[in-house]
């Protein structure tokens, strides 16, 4: 079982100006992906675009895997051209996923934008166990609205325009939650996935609130396999400080100048990280 | 003879595909691009790292190195950018995590070097050589760390004396040394190589080269530059490798954007002993081998029994005569 | 803002998109890469050639020049590779057949010239300034022909005496360098023709590169080596610009795989006061009025009303800070 | 009337393996081709494959114009992938096509393999008054018989390996049509296009026997329009010669160091050009 593979467009389900829904066949035996893990695609069989495109697992379903995407450029722009048919090559499942804490704790998935994405997977994962905030810039932007209905009861929504939900962002939508729950607050646990900013701001909050959770982060990547250290991301690190004596495997962490900060790679040590440890 | 391209193992049997660098033989003369593999163990789960003709590891450095902010990489036309910033573990963690899993492989692995000091290259070398690898590369030519080794890959007096320095303290493990592409005249560099006692010169290292992002106003990678690999660069790279092929008598490790058999022969018609496969890892993790094979199905075709046939077997003169008239 | 790309005719009239190289005024920066836009007459059937900041023509010698025998020309990844030898009719020709129509339109016109003494290249410049031309750029960097400009263009002391003594002999014409690439700091190059006099500097020229074909074993140009151009080398030419920007004040002329605005902008924010447009020509005939547009309709969505608010508008020093933390 | 121009893909047909028939419809208002004459495709909208390809005027249908192809390499394996509704860049007609001489000679047009692009025009121009002498690798390489067969009653085959036709080569059914019609022989005038080791072989012949005629050039291309001076290829030029006195626009010709030869462009002073100019 490579992760290594070629995949076959079934179909590619355009959902507004921006976003489609690509549903690939698997042509060899793969892995299982979980929550938050995450394929590189492909996009041409050019040489440029020459690198890879990583894309979030989105859901499977019999026909295979599907990605929820949104074009930013050139790479994306082509994807939106695949036709079913298409043959692609396809690295993955990659990266570590969202931790499904086994405790009481009840789940908050947070998701702006295209992070509904890799969000997705958990909210199946946890059904109704899990409050959903989910935030776009318009209705248009809000994404499965009817998969999102149907797989959870505590879907709260929100758009920067106010053109479907509570007007403004998925942070507010958080805050204002967690002041009506506000003697519950350790029992909850945090998930997000969005825009940097988003993120940081979710982080304070957890921090704050000594909210227990989790982040999927972004960095440009080329190999998605650890190797060419690309895809660096800075994060605190006392798991570090207590082996940097005697020496162990700490995979690419290495001691720093300023101690108890390194570089973690999102591909391999990611995308998902513990709140508290990213350095914003 | 048949153009199409296919394989038949028990013709392999027949076909020597062996080349040697220095006292170091290689089962074939497909390695990997330091920096690009890893540690080996990276990819030990999309190929067999015993297929491959040497492994070379993301350059090392005395003490573990940090390396650069975010962004690092970036992408360009038929290329990429790189400023990793030559992180790495270090000397000292190297030789104990890393080394003990690739010697679990019957490759040659080479080790890439950087240092800010002859002294540190020389120290490095030499725990390096007791430690029994294979070989040492020396990169004077990583155009991403300000402090890095550029000065000495572009500054003869500097090149000759690390050089000679480190031969001396290199006993078993056959010297690469990893030109800067970055001068006018590389068969300068190449002879110095040569005369200082590098066993080899590897060819080429990343062009330094810069991205910016119109929306923001700011460079791609917070580096500002960056190092370019890629196909885009490949015809800069298999020019300075026939320039060097006609300015010195050892062996020629060519790389620069090679991302299948074709480009791989191209370099070694071009004057190249052996390859090394970089940015191809990263489009697929498989090229290695693909490429291996492919050389294979070349020769094949071509109905070549010995690599070394083709290695410096451009057509050049042929070329100029015929088509000057 | 609104983020669509449109054109709005009347919002151009208020915008300035003028620049200066030394005494010489441009409607716009984009200009044509020298070589790669024959003497104009060739796309003035694609485009109307009063839109252009400059026309830079095919590099002159004094007596015409056959080139160099076919192929003079290959694909290469994101890119090409030439070895068209200079050919050119000369500076004759050029002054009695080619000038004339140029001069039909108004748009500046500026000759590249090529020799392989000093005092050649004298005789071409004060020709040339007599003649009224509004530019005159020294090529001291083709790759191409053995005997050619190679030399000036990477040995520090000749290319200060060639351009000191031309400066002598340029009465009216603006005078630019266009410095050779394949340097291992193009800042001290960009310093010396500064100190010299050139007016402005042009950067890059096509880098060195050569390809093979495997199945003829032969170099896919008869020459061997050539130029590689497009878009390949614009991660290489912004950088060079960007270093040059840091390092002298005279106006930079951006050049190297420059195939749309967004490209061309990249090229002004690393510090260009004008850019140069060549493969893309082969792309599209309408390259360069599409890439004045483009600048045009970036700086509307932006609400920038003059281009040289851009110029040099790099964000790179907050990048960098922004990304350490 | 633009020559720089977008096109609609209106069918490709695969005739083989190896060969198709595109049919592109212009979509502006552009100047007709003359057979010899040329136009450039962009076979790809991403920098790589970079450069556009030539490619002959084959036919004008109600639809548009067609050409006839032979995947040589990485841009015409695209080219074969072209689905109908897709848009192209298009540059062309470009160059000189073949002239169509006035006079009471007899056209003998030659069409080596994917040569025939070129010269099917021809056979269509001169209609029976014109000896067809087509040849290719084997019988699948013979392509339109069809159509040649409907244009001319003078069609003479061969294929290397005697699947159909005569065994042989086009120089070879060449030199036996003169033999037998020797006296004519200064009646005649020849048109050829196709291999370079072929075009060489019916110029010699042409030369030696005195018979007037024209080939079609192949270099490889950058601009199309005689900017790059990309496409060179050395041929005598008495023209020149007389010229070189007062000198007149002789487009891209200049004195060379063995006088009388010069360089001319394929894509502006060519494709096509008298046999007794042609170096070899
Ligand atoms: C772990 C991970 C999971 C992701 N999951 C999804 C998803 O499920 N759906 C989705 O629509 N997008 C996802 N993305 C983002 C997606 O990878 C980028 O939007 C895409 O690569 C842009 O490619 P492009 O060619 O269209 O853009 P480009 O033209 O390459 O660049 C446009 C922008 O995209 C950014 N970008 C380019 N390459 C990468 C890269 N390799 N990684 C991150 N950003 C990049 C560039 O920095 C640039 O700002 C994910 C990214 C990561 C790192
Ligand atoms: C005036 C002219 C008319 C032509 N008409 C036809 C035609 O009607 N049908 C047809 O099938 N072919 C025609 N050709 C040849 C065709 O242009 C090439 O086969 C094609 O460009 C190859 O492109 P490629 O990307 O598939 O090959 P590449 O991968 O680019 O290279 C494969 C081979 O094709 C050659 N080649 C590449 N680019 C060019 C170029 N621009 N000009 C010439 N050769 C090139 C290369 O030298 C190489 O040997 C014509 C060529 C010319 C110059
Ligand atoms: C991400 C990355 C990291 C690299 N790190 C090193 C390094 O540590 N030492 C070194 O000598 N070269 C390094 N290189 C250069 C490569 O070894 C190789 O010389 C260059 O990438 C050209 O080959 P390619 O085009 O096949 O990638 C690195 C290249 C890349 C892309
Ligand atoms: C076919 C061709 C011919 C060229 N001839 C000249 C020349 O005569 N003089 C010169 O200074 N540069 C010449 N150049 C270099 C270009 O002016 C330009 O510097 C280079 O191509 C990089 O720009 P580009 O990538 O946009 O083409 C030539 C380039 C090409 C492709
Ligand atoms: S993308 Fe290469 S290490 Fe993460
Ligand atoms: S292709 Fe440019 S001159 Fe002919």
């Amino acid at each position: 079982m490579s992760r290594y593979f070629t995949a076959e467009i079934i179909n590619n389900l355009p959902l507004n100006s921006k976003n489609g829904l690509l549903t690939i066949k698997l042509l060899e035996q793969v892995p299982n992906p979980e929550p938050g893990q995450f394929y590189m695609l492909a996009v041409s069989n050019s040489h440029d675009p020459l690198l890879k495109r990583p894309f979030s697992f989105f859901r499977k379903t019999p026909e295979g895997i599907q990605f929820l995407y949104e074009v930013k450029g050139r790479g994306t722009l082509m994807m939106k051209g695949f036709r079913g048919g298409k043959i692609i090559n396809v690295l993955g499942p990659l990266g570590k996923g969202y931790p499904l804490l086994e405790d009481k704790r009840t789940p908050l998935l947070i998701a702006g934008g295209i992070g509904i994405a890799s969000i997705f997977p958990l909210i199946e994962a946890f059904s109704n166990k899990a409050y959903v905030f989910y935030g776009a810039r318009d209705k248009a932007g809000l994404l499965m609205l009817d998969e999102l209905k149907g797989s959870s009861d505590n879907l709260h929504i929100c758009t920067d325009d106010g053109s479907m939900g509570k007007q403004g962002t998925v942070v507010d939508l958080l805050n204002d939650f967690l002041t009506h729950h506000s003697s519950l607050i350790t029992r909850y646990s945090l998930y997000a996935c969005g825009r940097k900013s988003m993120l940081e701001a979710v982080s304070r909050i957890a921090l704050e609130k000594g909210i227990k959770g989790y982040v999927s982060a972004e960095e440009n990547m080329a190999c998605g396999v650890g190797a060419c250290l690309g895809c660096a991301i800075k994060v605190k690190s006392k798991k570090l400080k207590v082996k940097s004596q005697k020496v162990k495997n700490l995979n690419s962490e290495l001691r720093t100048h300023n101690s108890g900060l390194v570089y973690k790679m999102v591909c391999k040590e990611g995308p998902v990280f513990p709140i508290e440890e990213i350095v914003w | 003879m048949s153009e199409r391209v296919t394989s038949y193992p028990h013709v392999f049997m027949l076909m020597d595909l062996t080349v040697s660098i220095g006292q170091l033989k290689l089962k074939n003369p497909v390695m990997t691009a330091s920096g690009t593999f890893g540690y080996g163990e990276e990819y030990s789960e999309f190929i067999d790292l015993n297929r491959l003709g040497a492994i070379v590891v993301k350059g090392i450095s005395l003490k573990p190195m940090e390396g650069n902010p975010p962004p690092r990489v970036c992408e360009t036309p038929c290329g990429m950018l790189n400023s990793i910033g030559l992180q790495n573990v270090g000397l000292k963690r190297f030789l104990k995590e890393k080394l003990p899993y690739l010697r679990k492989f019957d490759t040659p692995v080479i080790v890439n070097i950087l240092a800010n000091t002859i002294h540190g290259y020389v120290r490095l070398s030499k725990a390096l050589d007791e430690s029994g690898v294979d070989g040492i590369e020396l990169n004077v030519s990583c155009p991403n760390v300000k402090k890095g080794g550029i000065s000495f890959g572009t500054d003869k007096k500097t090149l000759s004396k690390l050089i000679t320095k480190v031969r001396q303290s290199v006993k078993r493990a056959v010297l690469l040394t990893k030109l800067s592409p970055n001068v006018s005249n590389i068969q300068e560099f190449s002879k110095i190589a040569e005369d200082s006692g590098s066993d080899a010169v590897s060819l080429i290292n990343t062009i330094p080269g810069m991205a910016v992002d119109i929306e923001t106003r700011r460079p791609r990678l917070a580096n500002i530059t960056g190092g370019l690999s890629g196909p885009a660069i490949k015809p800069v790279a298999v020019r300075m490798v026939w320039e060097s092929y006609n300015a010195v008598k050892i062996p020629i490790i060519g790389m620069g954007g090679i991302m299948n058999a074709e480009d791989a022969i191209e370099f070694l018609l071009a004057g190249a002993t052996a390859v090394a496969i970089g940015t191809a890892n990263f489009v697929s993790p498989k090229a290695t081998v693909t490429i291996i094979e492919g050389i294979e199905d070349y020769l094949n075709r071509k109905g070549i029994k010995d690599v070394r046939e083709i290695i410096g077997g451009l057509n050049a003169a042929q070329s100029y005569h015929n088509l000057n008239n």
